[in-house]
C-alpha cells in the first residue's frame, strides 16, 4: 500500500528493544523491512584511545565498562592478552578462578539476553526470572571483589584477591539453583507455540554466510559452524574441563535461542567442574613491578558471552603505557550481520533479530 | 411533543453534520463527520421504531464502511493534501445553484405539504406470525425476499472479490 | 405530529446536500461520502414509511440498501487505491 | 414518574461509578497478579499492600502535563481518547448484572435497560470503538501510532467478524437477542452455554483478547516495537482516558463472556435444588465473581504469553477462526434442525 513512497522509520537511539543507543533506520514498505541502516557511535566514549594513554595497569578498569554486562570476561581478555606479551606464567588456581568468573559471568549476560529478548517478544515474566537469577551471580561477584557491575576483577599475572572462604559453596549452591531455574525459562519458551511462530525461520542465516559476514559467538554457532574460542584456543582453565559446544542447524533465531539456552546449561556444568577442582596455591605469577612489554603486537581472543572478544596490542617496548590499543568486540562483528538478517522481515522481526544477536552497545562503539 | 423535540434536534444534527461532511477541507474531519451523521440517523431510526436497523446502521455503516473509508484516506492522505488546486472545469457553482433551487422548491412543498396530517395506511400491514421488531424483519428476509437476500449476499461477494482484486498489488 | 411528510423533506435535504456534495468536490472520497448520504437519505424514507404503515418492508429494503452500500464502498474504495497507487491523487479532474 | 426517570438515573450512576472505580482498581489488579507471577510484590507503598495505588495513579496522571504535538491534528488527537472511552462505558446499558429484585418495597431490575436487540447493541457500539485508536494514530502525525492504527483498524475489524459469528450460535440456542433473555434462556435450559457451544466460547474468549488489545494480541501498542503505538504522542489525562478504556473493554468483554456463556447472575446450577442455600449469595455477587475470574484469565494470559506478530495474527483470524465459528455455526444450525424436527 505504500509502495509508491517508502516509510522512512527511525528506530532508536531512544527506543525500548535497541538494548541501548542503537539506532536502525528502516524503510518500510507497509509492516515489510526493505532495507536497514545501522547507525551506531551513540555511546562511544574512546576507550581505545584513552588506554593508550594509561598505563598498563589502569587499563583493565576501562575494559569493565565496555562489555558492561560482562565485565569480568574483559579483564580477563585483557589481562591474559598482557600476559602473552610479558610471557608470565599464570598460576593454576588463579586459573581456574578466571574460568569460574568467566562462565558466571556468561551465565549473567545470557540472563540479561533470554530476559530482554523475551521481553521484545512480548513475554514478559521471563525478564523478572532471569533477572532474579542474575541478581544471585552479583552477589557471588559483590563478595568476589566487591562490586555488582563494573568489578575490576583481574590483575595482570593473576587475580587481585584470594576467592573468600565458604564462596566456592556458594557458588556450588547457585548452581544447584540455576538448574531448577533454566528449566523454568525453557517451559515458558521452548515449547512454546507463540515463541516458536516467532523465532522459527526468522532471520536465517547459513554456516558459510555467517561466516563471511563475520559473525561469532551464539550467532555463528547457530548455524552451525563449530567456533568456540575455549575448545579451539583454550585459555584459563578451559583445557582442564569438561563441555560441550552447542550448535543449530538451521541458523534461525530459534536456533540462537536453543544454542544460548544449551550454553547456560554447559556453563553450570564448568563452573560446578571448576570450583569443585580448585587447585590450592598461589593466585598471583610472577609479575615485574613496572610492566613494561617488550616491543611488537599481539593479538589474544578468548570467548566472550557474546562472541570472540579479542584484544591486538602493540607496545613500543619504552613507554609504560600501550603504543596502539584496539579491542575486536564481538558485538560489533555480530551487529554487522543485522542489515542482511532483516530485509524481508517485518517491523516486529527486527526487535526480535535485535535480540538474538545479544549486542551490547557499550561494546560496540566502546 | 415528545416526538417533536426529538425529530427536530435529530434532523438539525443530521443536516448540519452532512452539510459538515460536504464541506470541510479535511477529509478525515469530514469521514468523522460523517460516522457522526451516521449515529443521528440510527438514534432517527430508533425514533421510528427501527431498532434493529438503528444497530444494524451502527455496525455496518458506522462500524465498517466508514472505517473502510478512514482506512483508504489515511492510506492516501500520507503525502499532499487533495485540492490543492482550483480547477476551472468543475462547474461548482452551477451544482450549488441548481441544488439551492431543489432545497427552496422542498421547503415550499414542505410549508404547504406539512399542515396536512399524514394519513395512516394500515391496509397493508399484514399479520405477522411473530412479534418484535427483529423477528418481522428477519421474517421477511427469508420468506418474501428470500431470493432478493441471496442477490444481495452474491453481489457482496462479487463486490468482496473486486475489491480483493483491485487492491491487490500482483495477483 | 411528525408526519411522513417531516420525514420526507429531511430525507429530502439530505438527498440534495448529497447531491451538492457530488457535483461540487473534487476529491474522490468525499464524493463516495456524498453518495453515502443520498443512500441515507432513501433510507430514512424507507423506514419512515415503514413506521407510517406499520409494515417492516421499508426496514427489509433498508437492509437491502445498505448492502448495496457496503458492496459499493468496498468495490469504489478499492478503485480509489487502484487509481492512487497509478496517479497518486484523489482529485477526479486530475 | 420515579419509575421511568429516578430509578433508571439511579442505576446509569451507579453503574457508573461502579464501572470507573472497578477499572481504576482494576489496573492494581493487574500490576498485583503479574507482579505475583513473576515474584515481585507489586505496588506496596501507597497504603497497606498499595490499596490506595489507583488514588496515586489517578492524582499523577492529572497533574502531568498535556502534551500536544505541535503538528498533531489538534480536535481531533483530543477527541480520539473520548471515542474510545464513550462506547466502552455505554456498553454497560445492556449488561444484566441480576434479575429484578425486590429492593425498599418496590421491583427494581438489576440491569439498566433490557433492549430487544440487545447483543447487536453490544457489537454494534463495540465496533465503534475502533475509531479512537485509528483516529490517534492519524491525528498523532507520527510515524509509530500511524502504523499502529493500521494494525488496530485491520486486526479489529477482523476479529470483529469471528466474534460476531460465534454471537450467532449463542443467540441459535438462545433465540433472542436479549441479554437478559439469553440468561433466562440458559435458565430455561438448565445449561451455561459454554457447555453447548465450548467452540463458540473459546473463540469468543480469543477473539475477545484481540478486541481489547491484550497480550498476546496487543499489537496495536507493543511497546517493544511501536514504543506503545497508537499512545505514544499521548500524555496525562489523555493518556489516561485510553488506558481507561482498555480496561473498561476488558470488564466489557469479561461481563458479556458471563451472560452468554456462563450463565450471568444465575448461580452454578441453578435448578438443582439441594444447591439452594447457595442463593444465600445474592445474584448480583455471582456475576461479579464470574467476571471477576475471566478478568483474571486475562491477566494471566498477558503475564505468560509472547506476542503474535501482526501477520500471524491476521492468519490465525482469517483461516482458523473464522472458518471455525462458520463451521461451528452451521453445525449447531443442523442440530438445532434437527431438535426440532425430532
Amino acid at each position: 500500500m505504500f509502495d509508491t513512497n517508502e516509510l522512512v522509520l527511525n528506530m532508536g537511539p531512544q527506543h525500548p528493544s535497541t538494548h541501548g543507543v542503537l539506532r536502525v533506520v528502516l524503510r518500510l514498505d507497509g509492516e515489510k523491512v526493505v532495507d536497514a541502516d545501522t547507525v551506531i557511535g551513540y555511546l562511544h566514549r574512546g576507550i581505545e584511545k584513552l588506554s593508550e594513554n594509561r598505563n598498563w595497569t589502569q587499563i583493565i578498569l576501562l575494559t569493565d565498562r565496555m562489555d558492561y554486562v560482562a565485565a569480568a570476561t574483559s579483564n580477563v581478555g585483557y589481562c591474559e592478552t598482557v600476559e602473552k606479551m610479558l610471557q608470565i606464567e599464570v598460576p593454576r588456581r588463579a586459573r581456574y578462578v578466571r574460568t569460574i568468573l568467566c562462565e558466571l559471568q556468561r551465565i549473567a549476560s545470557h540472563c540479561l539476553w533470554v530476559g530482554t529478548h523475551a521481553m521484545d517478544i512480548g513475554a514478559m515474566t521471563v525478564f523478572l526470572y532471569a533477572f532474579r537469577e542474575r541478581e544471585l551471580i552479583l552477589d557471588l561477584f559483590e563478595e568476589f571483589c566487591g562490586a555488582r557491575l563494573t568489578y575490576n576483577s583481574m590483575r595482570i599475572g593473576g587475580l587481585p584477591l584470594d576467592i573468600p572462604p565458604g564462596w566456592d559453596k556458594k557458588v556450588l549452591e547457585f548452581c544447584r539453583i540455576m538448574d531448577g531455574k533454566l528449566y523454568e525459562y525453557e517451559e515458558l519458551l521452548t515449547h512454546n507455540r507463540i515463541w516458536l511462530e516467532r523465532t522459527k525461520g526468522i532471520g536465517v542465516i547459513s554456516g558459510p554466510n555467517a561466516v563471511g559476514l563475520g559473525l561469532c559467538g551464539p550467532p555463528l554457532r547457530g548455524s552451525g559452524v563449530p567456533r568456540d574460542v575455549r575448545k579451539d584456543e583454550p585459555y584459563a582453565a578451559y583445557d582442564e574441563v569438561e563441555f560441550d559446544v552447542p550448535l543449530g542447524t538451521v541458523g534461525d533465531t530459534y536456533d540462537r535461542y536453543l544454542v544460548r539456552m544449551e550454553e547456560f546449561k554447559q556453563s553450570v556444568r564448568i563452573v560446578r567442574q571448576a570450583t569443585e577442582g580448585i587447585p590450592e596455591g598461589p593466585i598471583v605469577g610472577k609479575v615485574p613491578r613496572l610492566i613494561k612489554p617488550a616491543a611488537g603486537e599481539t593479538y589474544h581472543a578468548i570467548e566472550s558471552p557474546k562472541g570472540e572478544l579479542g584484544f591486538f596490542i602493540v607496545s613500543d617496548g619504552k613507554s609504560t603505557n600501550p603504543y596502539r590499543f584496539r579491542v575486536r568486540p564481538p558485538s560489533f562483528c555480530n551487529l554487522q550481520g543485522l542489515r542482511t538478517l532483516i530485509k524481508g522481515h517485518l517491523v516486529a522481526d527486527v526487535v526480535a533479530l535485535i535480540g538474538s544477536l545479544d549486542v551490547v552497545l557499550g561494546e560496540v562503539d566502546r | 411533543m415528545g416526538e417533536a423535540i426529538a425529530f427536530y434536534t435529530l434532523a438539525a444534527f443530521i443536516l448540519g453534520f452532512a452539510v459538515l461532511v460536504v464541506s470541510t477541507k479535511d477529509t478525515v474531519h469530514s469521514v468523522l463527520f460523517l460516522v457522526l451523521d451516521f449515529l443521528f440517523v440510527a438514534a432517527l431510526y430508533v425514533l421510528l421504531s427501527a431498532p434493529f436497523l438503528a444497530v444494524i446502521q451502527i455496525l455496518v455503516y458506522a462500524g465498517g464502511i466508514v472505517v473502510l473509508y478512514l482506512f483508504v484516506v489515511m492510506l492516501v492522505n500520507l503525502k499532499r493534501p487533495p485540492e490543492a488546486h482550483q480547477d476551472p472545469r468543475r462547474r461548482s457553482k452551477l451544482g450549488f445553484g441548481l441544488s439551492v433551487a431543489v432545497l427552496l422548491e422542498l421547503v415550499a412543498v414542505g410549508l404547504i405539504g406539512v399542515n396536512e396530517t399524514g394519513r395512516p395506511v394500515t391496509a397493508a400491514a399484514s399479520v405477522m406470525p411473530v412479534s418484535g421488531n427483529t423477528e418481522q424483519v428477519g421474517w421477511l428476509l427469508y420468506t418474501s425476499y428470500l431470493i432478493p437476500f441471496e442477490i444481495a449476499s452474491m453481489l457482496l461477494l462479487v463486490a468482496m472479490i473486486g475489491a480483493i482484486v483491485l487492491a491487490k498489488r500482483e495477483l | 405530529m411528525i408526519t411522513p411528510t417531516h420525514y420526507m423533506l429531511l430525507s429530502a435535504a439530505l438527498f440534495m446536500i448529497g447531491v451538492v456534495g457530488v457535483m461540487v468536490r473534487r476529491n474522490i472520497i468525499i464524493i463516495f461520502m456524498s453518495i453515502e448520504l443520498i443512500l441515507n437519505a432513501v433510507n430514512i424514507n424507507l423506514v419512515a414509511f415503514s413506521s407510517q404503515l406499520h409494515h417492516v418492508v421499508g426496514q427489509v429494503f433498508a437492509i437491502f440498501v445498505i448492502a448495496v452500500a457496503a458492496a459499493e464502498a468496498a468495490v469504489g474504495l478499492g478503485i480509489i487505491l487502484a487509481f492512487y497507487r497509478n496517479k497518486e491523487t484523489v482529485n477526479i479532474d486530475e | 414518574m420515579i419509575d421511568s426517570f429516578v430509578v433508571p438515573l439511579l442505576k446509569i450512576l451507579i453503574v457508573l461509578n461502579a464501572t470507573l472505580v472497578g477499572v481504576t482498581y482494576m489496573v492494581l489488579l493487574e500490576r498485583k497478579v503479574i507482579a505475583w507471577t513473576q515474584s515481585r510484590l507489586g505496588p506496596m507503598r501507597v497504603g497497606p499492600y498499595g490499596i490506595l495505588q489507583p488514588v496515586a495513579d489517578a492524582v499523577k496522571l492529572m497533574i502531568k502535563e498535556d502534551i500536544t504535538p505541535v503538528r498533531a491534528d489538534k480536535w481531533v488527537f483530543t477527541a480520539a481518547p473520548i471515542i474510545s472511552m464513550v462506547p466502552a462505558l455505554i456498553v454497560y446499558a445492556v449488561i444484566p448484572f441480576g434479575p429484578e429484585v425486590s429492593l425498599f418495597g418496590r421491583r427494581v431490575s438489576l440491569f439498566i435497560t433490557d433492549v430487544n436487540v440487545g447483543l447487536l447493541y453490544v457489537v454494534s457500539v463495540a465496533s465503534v470503538g475502533v475509531y479512537g485508536i485509528i483516529l490517534a494514530g492519524y491525528a498523532s502525525n507520527s510515524k509509530y501510532p500511524l502504523l499502529a492504527s493500521l494494525r488496530a483498524s485491520a486486526q479489529l475489524i477482523s476479529y470483529e467478524v469471528a466474534v460476531t459469528l460465534t454471537l450467532v450460535s449463542v443467540i441459535l440456542m438462545s433465540g433472542t437477542l436479549s441479554m437478559v433473555g439469553i440468561v433466562n434462556a440458559q435458565y430455561n435450559g438448565n445449561v451455561w452455554f459454554a457447555f453447548v457451544q465450548p467452540v463458540a466460547f473459546v473463540i469468543f474468549f480469543i477473539g475477545g483478547l484481540a478486541e481489547t488489545n491484550r497480550a498476546p494480541f496487543d499489537m496495536p501498542e507493543a511497546e517493544q516495537e511501536l514504543t506503545g503505538g497508537f499512545h505514544t504522542e499521548y500524555s496525562g489525562m489523555r493518556f489516561a482516558l485510553f488506558f481507561l478504556a482498555e480496561y473498561a473493554n476488558m470488564i466489557v468483554v469479561a461481563s458479556v463472556a458471563t451472560t452468554l456463556f456462563f450463565g450471568g447472575w444465575l448461580r452454578p446450577f441453578p435448578n438443582v435444588a439441594f444447591l439452594r442455600f447457595l442463593d444465600l449469595i445474592p445474584s448480583w455477587t455471582w456475576f461479579l465473581l464470574k467476571t471477576f475470574v475471566f478478568l483474571y484469565i486475562f491477566i494471566w494470559v498477558r503475564a505468560t504469553l509472547p506476542r503474535y506478530r501482526y501477520d500471524q495474527l491476521m492468519r490465525l483470524g482469517w483461516k482458523v477462526l473464522i472458518p471455525l465459528a462458520i463451521g461451528n455455526l452451521v453445525v449447531t444450525g443442523i442440530v438445532k434442525v434437527l431438535m426440532v424436527m425430532w
